[in-house]
């Protein structure tokens, strides 16, 4: 806390119903107006530095511990610089399996993302009592939509345990291929859930789109600018999770570039350190970190494609692109996007899965390390995930980079609670829905903050129970 | 060489000696040469000879007087004199000694006084020839009766009758654990096959002991007569001295008693002219206290890792490559000879009703009189630290006595009338040890010293088991954290249970007793853990303490 | 061939001569835990684990190395027991780096195994966190000091069964490392056959195959190896 | 190379001598570097890596080439209880080198023993062979400059 | 979050129990009179250490949750490195002034502590709950016996990985 002459500082600490730890501080003039705010990470691990001198092969397992949120896209981003190190084409039935399971982390990710933290604020309101404003008030409130968002979440993640195995699925996909071809009991099990999955995306898109009218304030101001997009697609420019190519394009739709692989995006990003927080922010490299800040995940990806390529998203997919001429700037529609990637990832599952090649046994190139340098990339749920690998000979690593979807947001994130924060707030008009907003803009980006700073726990968010008559209520901010 | 050869040289010293006028005994032990005690001798032999006093004078480098902190000391035994000792003695002080010597007043000052209870009290059966025998002579030792044991065993006895002999003696293994020497002996001399061993583990590891290094410098030839007769008694014809690598005086002296001994025939091929054979040689210890233990002071001499092996099977029925293997320590040897001399039973008579004879002790510490002092089993604590060894300097008061090591414990005031024998320590919680005996003040934490011993047992763990390997390591950190006044009372569970585990599941008796010195401290004082613990404060102001709030 | 009876948790149980506790209890499926004992490998009596109160003796005997005696009275499980074996895993666990959800050998591990067995959640004691080395230099395999127990199963069967001595120990205490010949890489290893021996009979996730990341360990294969070598049976 | 060979007769190539050779060939060079014990392995048919982790074992020996001065501080309990440990501190911190360690300029080595069998003379310290008694830090370290200063100057 | 695997059982256990204090939920300050506490995650900033301490006066019964909480598994792998600096060094470039984590006196974000500690290190831990995650099923099984006021009995239910 600092005590600055005239000046105060709002402390939002921790940022809740995002995944990891974070503070938002906001900084008022003399004159009580909001003039900077600030998105602080709070976490840090060190992954970049203690697997230095582990071997590239352990790195899908290892990685997979990054985070609790999504595992699946660490390891198969990891296994995707293997592949390169060891300079293989992985065998179709891999591929086939490791998007498959890619998708279905981006359906209970994105499901976990809008029913259990962000729905509270849509549906109860950014003003309704905080301690009933979570997943568990929403139950009581509108138990059907609680439900449901519990069941399609559960959906992805029994579609992941089903093909990558229980507990073991942090080396399921290794350095060429998959340990674990696919049985046809798990891929009928997984297609018969399909259909209520699907239903409740429609469900709940149908319902979302219904009260967009209500967000209109939200939409303009919940980060509402423009920068570039970068995501990946199809070689035809559909909508594509894994295995593709990255494009970018600037805020009026102008393509910057497209069809990159891993190590041709890389080379174009560079980051910024801030003291102030442990997450850094990457931006492109020949604009600079003001015009070359990007915003990455959902948003971006839907910004970016032609297509989604299934029917159904698509359907939808037109009606998002024409909430704008050129791509859609507000981040608040990133929830929207999110419910069209539910829905394509689902819709895609059922399509992979119904060819029956997804059975072979055929899911595992052998190879020595052929190559000294590899990068790999996976879309998270969030946005695109890269790591990049440099071995020694023996293939143990020297280097380790690994850059993350919500740090490709930080720069994005940081210009929303400012956006927010100005809207909003006032050194006299200060109260807890108001501060919710702020926090709300970034839920709205789905930071996983164990991610992005490398982290694994997430200390010191608490789960707990309490006996009768327990609703204490916090105080939600802090002034010095 | 037979029995007559021998007897001719001993009369020929013996005359020799007659003749003479004075003999001057300059302590030729590490302890002494480190003060100058070579500059000391070599003063001496110059001012006789330039004296003119060459045959009447002879100066001998000898075996441990006793009193270190006073070194170099000389000693002088005159023909028509009572000894006199002189202490801090410098090159000039010797040339006056000599002229005294010679002109028959010696000087007065720095004089030691042989009357005090530090020479009195003490009674000296192993190291009787310390300041009569020159250790690099056998002459010396066969004047002094020495290789006459050998010689009765040879000639009078049966190999059971010395087995006997040594039971009746009440011996018990001055190694430390107190075994009974002569029920040792007899499991070997039962063992059946041939090619038995007979080692003398000389790897003196305990800190704060010297007994054997100062027998091995000032008495070689005890050690090698005494492994010597245990050879005929078990039937083994070779023998091995493992000998500490950080003792080259040792080694030094110990080569060359073996080379006079080999050429007297006293060791070697038809020992003195008997059916009797029996070779010894040295292996270097290289700096593994584990090797103390006897299953790795075995793998050590088969050339391997000093790593125990477990028992049974015991090394008297498969030691040393698999053959029965006889081993004592330097001190057990050293006391064979006067045995046998004696007999069994008039050793017995000394001493208490378990423990007989009488045991060599290093003072050291906070203590007035720091050097060896070889005293009769069971007098009390009380007379070896105020009375021989002249109390507590610098008016500071007695805290403890360590005995027994790293393996051993520490014995409060409360306890100072104790009779030091086997079974009175270890019934306080200490051990006999090999005999070191160190001496605290107030100045001394009890938690810094156990914290003190469980690093060296740490550090000189072998690392094969894994109670001691890592409960070592453990143990440590949780006294570390005493001292640093971190710890909390679970703590103190944790070591009080690691403690059990340690001492109950180790493979070898280093882990087996690495946590004697925690568990007697923590019977003893405990109150002073709690002042670490719960108050953060060390009472004797020795721990760092500075509990910087952990995060 | 003579028979030796004991009692073994108060069964009596009969046993071939000159066989050892843990022969005797496994014959008849009474539960010793172990980790440094391989079948058809020497005993090294280190791990402890098998420790077994013997009536009449205070001190507690590995029945790894012990012999059954006719009339000996055993007991291979009491309170006191199963406080030392879960002391010993916990130390096991404190040595070195053994974060099990990153290990090749998670869910195939003797140590985890053991673990889990015993109940144990957590460690007590500090970890030690040591900076140990990866040697990846061989084509085939990798060997991860963070995850060795110094069982030293590797070092004994490559000595007694592929007869090529290239692993053993280096240092002492806390210090002991597994090494190949003058401590240099495995992958420069002169004396190495490349048998993989050492990786199968591996507890842990020390010793591994590069690439298969669930290690399959399979210690069980010394016991035929020496049988047949033995019996001569290599061409049936 | 010879006097080693010589050694290893004496001893008729037994393996069980591989220590008492460690120690001649350490006499000889001062430490032992892995192509000596490589050597030594071969005449006694000792396998490297047996060769490597005796060598390893004892305290004694060096794998490393010692500084031209070595100093010896006694840890044993008698030095310990008289104030050895500052001795030491006073010397890592002077001479900026740890135990086990030598000095940058390859000056001076520093080690412990765990007991010079010395404590009538507590706090000892041995310092190129000659046992040093009731040292204190600032007599210690005046010794170490003595060789220092004689040696650089 | 390895909580929500629970799925629909989340919304049983609910009726039970009221959650007071959650990443899930928006009351900001750790209230007193906690009845039980799970905590995941290992102490790897000066922060986590602070909020532990609260978080144990103020809880009756307090559960490590998870290996990072009970071993300090994956956070802990930066320990053999032993100083942060280093580690910081490798993600934000050589320059103190411009790197997170260090103790300066306006820091903004917790500065990291030098060795990550599980919660045991610091605090009295009632029960552990290790896996990486937990299975959801034995969060279920340990949540439905604190609630009915039982004892806990893991035995070999769990397991560190």
């Amino acid at each position: 806390m600092k005590a600055e002459t005239m000046a105060q500082t709002i402390t939002i600490e921790p940022v809740s119903r995002v995944e990891g730890h974070a503070k938002i501080t906001i900084h008022l003039g003399p004159d009580g107006q909001v003039q900077d705010a600030r998105f602080h990470v709070l976490e840090f691990r060190g992954f970049e530095k203690f697997c230095e001198g582990r071997h590239f092969q352990e790195m899908p397992a290892i990685t997979s511990r990054v985070c609790g949120i999504c595992p699946v896209s660490h390891m198969l981003a990891s296994a995707d610089a293997g592949d390169r190190l060891l300079a293989v084409e992985i065998p179709d039935t891999a591929l086939r399996l490791r998007r498959v399971v890619n998708l279905a982390q981006i359906v209970q990710s994105h499901a976990l993302s809008f029913f259990y933290l962000s729905s509270p604020d849509l549906l109860l309101g950014y003003d309704a009592p905080p301690a009933a404003r979570n997943v568990l008030g929403l139950a009581a409130a509108h138990p059907e939509i609680a439900r449901r968002g519990i069941r399609l979440r559960q959906f992805g993640q029994t579609a992941i345990e089903l093909i990558a195995g229980k507990r073991i699925h942090a080396s399921w996909a290794i350095a060429g291929g998959v340990n674990a071809s696919l049985s046809a009991a798990a891929r009928d099990q997984i297609l018969a859930a399909l259909p209520e999955a699907i239903e409740t995306a429609r469900l709940t898109l149908d319902w979302f789109r219904a009260s967009l009218p209500s967000h209109d304030e939200e939409a303009r101001t919940f980060g509402h600018f423009p920068t570039l997009f970068m995501g990946m697609v199809t070689p035809d420019g559909s909508l594509e999770s894994y295995g593709g190519r990255l494009r970018i394009i600037d805020a009026h739709g102008r393509l910057v570039a497209d069809q990159l692989d891993a190590a041709q995006a890389r080379v174009l990003l560079g980051e910024r350190v801030e003291p102030w927080s442990y997450l850094k922010s990457p931006f492109l490299k020949a604009l600079g970190p003001d015009e070359g800040a990007y915003r990455v995940g959902p948003l971006a990806r839907l910004n970016v494609a032609q297509r989604c390529g299934t029917p159904l998203a698509d359907e939808e997919f037109a009606r998002f692109r024409s909430l704008s001429a050129g791509p859609v700037l507000g981040s608040f529609h990133y929830h929207y996007a999110r419910l069209i990637e539910i829905l394509f990832g689902l819709e895609r599952i059922g399509e992979l899965l119904d060819d029956p090649s997804c059975l072979s046994t055929d899911v595992l190139a052998r190879a020595s390390r052929n190559r000294l340098r590899g990068i790999g990339m996976s879309e998270a749920p969030r946005g695109t995930l890269f790591h990049d690998y440099t071995v020694d000979e023996d293939g143990l690593l020297t280097s380790v980079d690994l850059l993350i979807a919500t740090g490709q947001n930080n720069l994005a994130m940081n210009r929303a609670v400012t956006q927010i924060a100005k809207a909003y707030l006032h050194a006299d008009r200060l109260d807890e829905g108001l501060l919710n907003r702020v926090e709300a803009g970034i839920r709205a980006f789905d930071p996983c903050l164990s991610c992005s700073t490398h982290a694994a726990g997430t200390m010191p968010l608490v789960v707990e129970v309490h006996d009768v008559n327990g609703a204490t209520i916090g105080r939600i901010d802090r002034r010095a | 060489m037979i029995v007559d050869d021998i007897a001719a040289v001993r009369d020929r010293e013996h005359a020799a000696r007659a003749a003479q006028k004075a003999r001057i005994a300059v302590c030729s032990a590490a302890g002494c040469l480190s003060t100058g005690g070579s500059a000391v001798k070599d003063a001496l032999t110059a001012a006789v000879a330039e004296q003119g006093a060459g045959t009447d004078v002879r100066v001998l480098g000898t075996g441990c007087l006793g009193l270190c902190h006073a070194g170099p000391l000389v000693r002088v035994d005159a023909q028509d004199a009572a000894p006199a000792m002189f202490e801090h003695v410098t090159p000039a002080l010797a040339v006056a000694i000599v002229s005294g010597v010679v002109g028959g007043a010696l000087p007065a000052e720095q004089r030691c006084d042989l009357t005090q209870p530090f020479f009195t009290r003490q009674h000296r059966i192993v190291t009787s020839d310390a300041g009569v025998v020159d250790a690099e002579r056998i002459e010396d030792y066969l004047a002094a009766n020495g290789y006459a044991a050998l010689e009765k065993v040879l000639t009078e006895m049966r190999p059971e009758e010395v087995v006997r002999e040594i039971s009746a003696s009440g011996l018990r293994g001055r190694g430390g654990a107190g075994y009974p020497t002569g029920l040792k002996w007899s499991t070997v001399a039962k063992a059946q096959g041939p090619g038995k061993f007979v080692v003398c583990n000389a790897d003196e590891g305990d800190p704060g002991a010297f007994m054997d290094r100062s027998v091995l410098e000032g008495d070689p030839h005890r050690v090698l007569e005494g492994m010597a007769i245990a050879a005929f008694a078990v039937g083994a014809e070779q023998g091995y001295i493992y000998v500490r690598g950080e003792y080259p005086l040792a080694i030094t002296r110990l080569k060359t008693a073996i080379r006079q001994a080999e050429r007297m025939q006293l060791l070697g091929h038809r020992i003195l002219d008997t059916q009797f054979n029996f070779r010894i040689d040295i292996r270097i210890g290289a700096g593994a206290f584990v090797c103390g233990e006897e299953t790795a002071l075995i793998s050590s001499i088969e050339g391997k890792r000093g790593t125990p092996r477990p028992r049974p099977p015991f090394p008297a029925e498969a030691g040393l490559w698999g053959r029965p293997t006889l081993i004592n320590n330097v001190e057990t040897y050293a006391n064979i000879a006067p045995i046998i001399l004696a007999g069994g039973s008039r050793f017995a008579t000394l001493g208490t009703e378990h423990s007989k004879g009488t045991k060599v002790f290093a003072l050291a510490g906070r203590i007035v009189n720091t050097g060896l002092v070889e005293v009769p089993m069971g007098i009390p604590l009380r007379e070896i630290i105020y009375d021989i060894g002249g109390g507590i300097p610098d008016g500071r008061t007695f805290k403890a006595a360590q005995t027994g090591g790293p393996s051993g414990g520490c014995i409060p005031a409360a306890h100072l009338d104790l009779p030091v024998d086997y079974e009175a320590l270890a019934g306080i919680g200490s051990i006999m040890g090999s005999g070191g005996l160190i001496v605290m003040d107030e100045t001394s934490c009890m938690v810094d010293v156990a914290r003190y011993f469980m690093e060296f047992c740490r550090d000189e763990s072998c690392g094969k088991c894994i109670p001691c390997r890592a409960g070592t390591v453990q143990m440590h950190e949780i006294l570390l954290k005493m001292t640093r006044g971190t710890a909390d009372e679970r703590d103190l569970g944790l070591l009080e249970q690691l403690a059990e585990l340690v001492t109950r599941t180790s493979l070898c008796g280093l882990g087996q007793t690495a946590a004697n010195p925690v568990m007697s401290t923590l019977h003893h004082f405990r109150e002073e853990y709690m002042a670490h613990i719960r108050d953060k404060v060390c009472p004797a102001g020795v721990c760092p303490m500075h509990a910087e709030d952990r995060p | 061939m003579s028979v030796t009876t004991l009692t073994i948790n108060g069964r009596l149980v009969s046993a071939a001569e000159g066989a050892s506790i843990l022969d005797v209890a496994r014959e008849h499926d009474i539960h010793i835990p172990t980790l440094c004992h391989l079948d058809g490998l020497s005993e090294h009596g280190a791990c402890r684990l098998c420790l077994v109160e013997v009536a009449g003796s205070s001190k507690l005997q590995a029945a790894c190395m012990t012999k059954a005696v006719e009339g000996m009275v055993v007991t291979t499980d009491s309170e006191r027991l199963r406080t030392y074996r879960r002391q010993i895993v916990e130390l096991l666990l404190a040595e070195r780096n053994h974060v099990c959800s990153v290990c090749v050998a998670n869910r195939a591990c003797e140590l985890q195994d053991l673990a889990v067995s015993m109940g144990l959640h957590h460690v007590r004691y500090e970890p030690q966190a040591p900076q140990l080395a990866m040697d990846a230099s061989h084509p085939r395999w990798i060997i991860d000091h963070n995850r060795c127990v110094l069982c030293t199963r590797c070092v004994r069967v490559c000595d007694e069964i592929e007869g090529a001595h290239t692993w053993d120990v280096m240092g002492r205490g806390r210090q002991t490392l597994v090494i190949s010949d003058m401590n240099e890489p495995w992958g420069d290893s002169a004396s190495c056959t490349s048998c993989g021996k050492c990786v199968r009979v591996c507890p842990t996730g020390a010793l591994f195959e590069k690439g298969a990341v669930a290690t399959n360990k399979d210690p069980h294969f010394v016991t035929y190896l020496r049988m047949a070598r033995e019996q001569k049976l290599w061409n049936r | 190379m010879k006097m080693l060979d010589a050694a290893m007769k004496r001893h008729r190539h037994q393996p069980d001598s591989l220590i008492e050779i460690l120690h001649t060939a350490q006499e000889l060079f001062g430490y032992l570097d892995v192509q000596c014990l490589k050597y030594v392995g071969h005449a006694l048919k000792v396998p490297p890596s047996r060769v490597y982790g005796v060598a390893t074992f004892y305290n004694i020996f060096s794998l490393k080439p010692r500084g031209a001065h070595t100093c010896v501080v006694c840890l044993g309990t008698a030095c310990y209880v008289k104030g050895t440990a500052a001795i030491l501190a006073a010397i890592e911190r002077d001479q900026h080198v740890e135990v086990g360690g030598t000095t940058p300029d390859g000056q001076v080595s520093l080690v412990t023993a765990r007991c010079l069998g010395a404590c009538g003379l507590a706090p000892a310290l041995v310092l190129d062979n000659e046992i040093h008694g009731a040292m204190t830090p600032e007599t210690a370290l005046a010794r170490i400059k003595a060789w220092t200063d004689h040696d650089r100057g | 979050m390895s909580l929500l695997d629970m799925d629909e059982r989340l919304l049983d256990l609910a009726s039970l129990i009221d959650l007071v204090y959650s990443p899930i939920m928006d009351v900001k300050e750790f209230p007193e009179g906690v009845d039980i506490t799970l905590v995941e995650g290992a102490v790897a900033n000066e922060d986590n250490a602070r909020m532990l301490r609260l978080v144990r006066e103020r809880t009756d019964v307090l559960v490590a949750f998870g290996d990072c909480a009970v071993a300090g598994n994956v956070t802990a792998l930066r320990n053999p490195i032993a100083n942060p600096l280093p580690v910081l060094q490798r993600s934000y470039g050589p320059d103190p002034s411009r790197m997170p984590g260090l103790h300066t006196p306006d820091a903004e974000v917790p500065p990291l502590v030098t060795k990550v500690e599980n919660l045991r290190a610091l605090v009295r831990v009632d029960y552990y709950l290790p896996g990486c995650p937990p299975s959801a099923d034995l969060i279920f099984f340990v949540l439905s016996e604190l609630v009915a006021g039982r004892t806990l009995n893991l035995q070999s239910r769990a397991t560190l990985g």
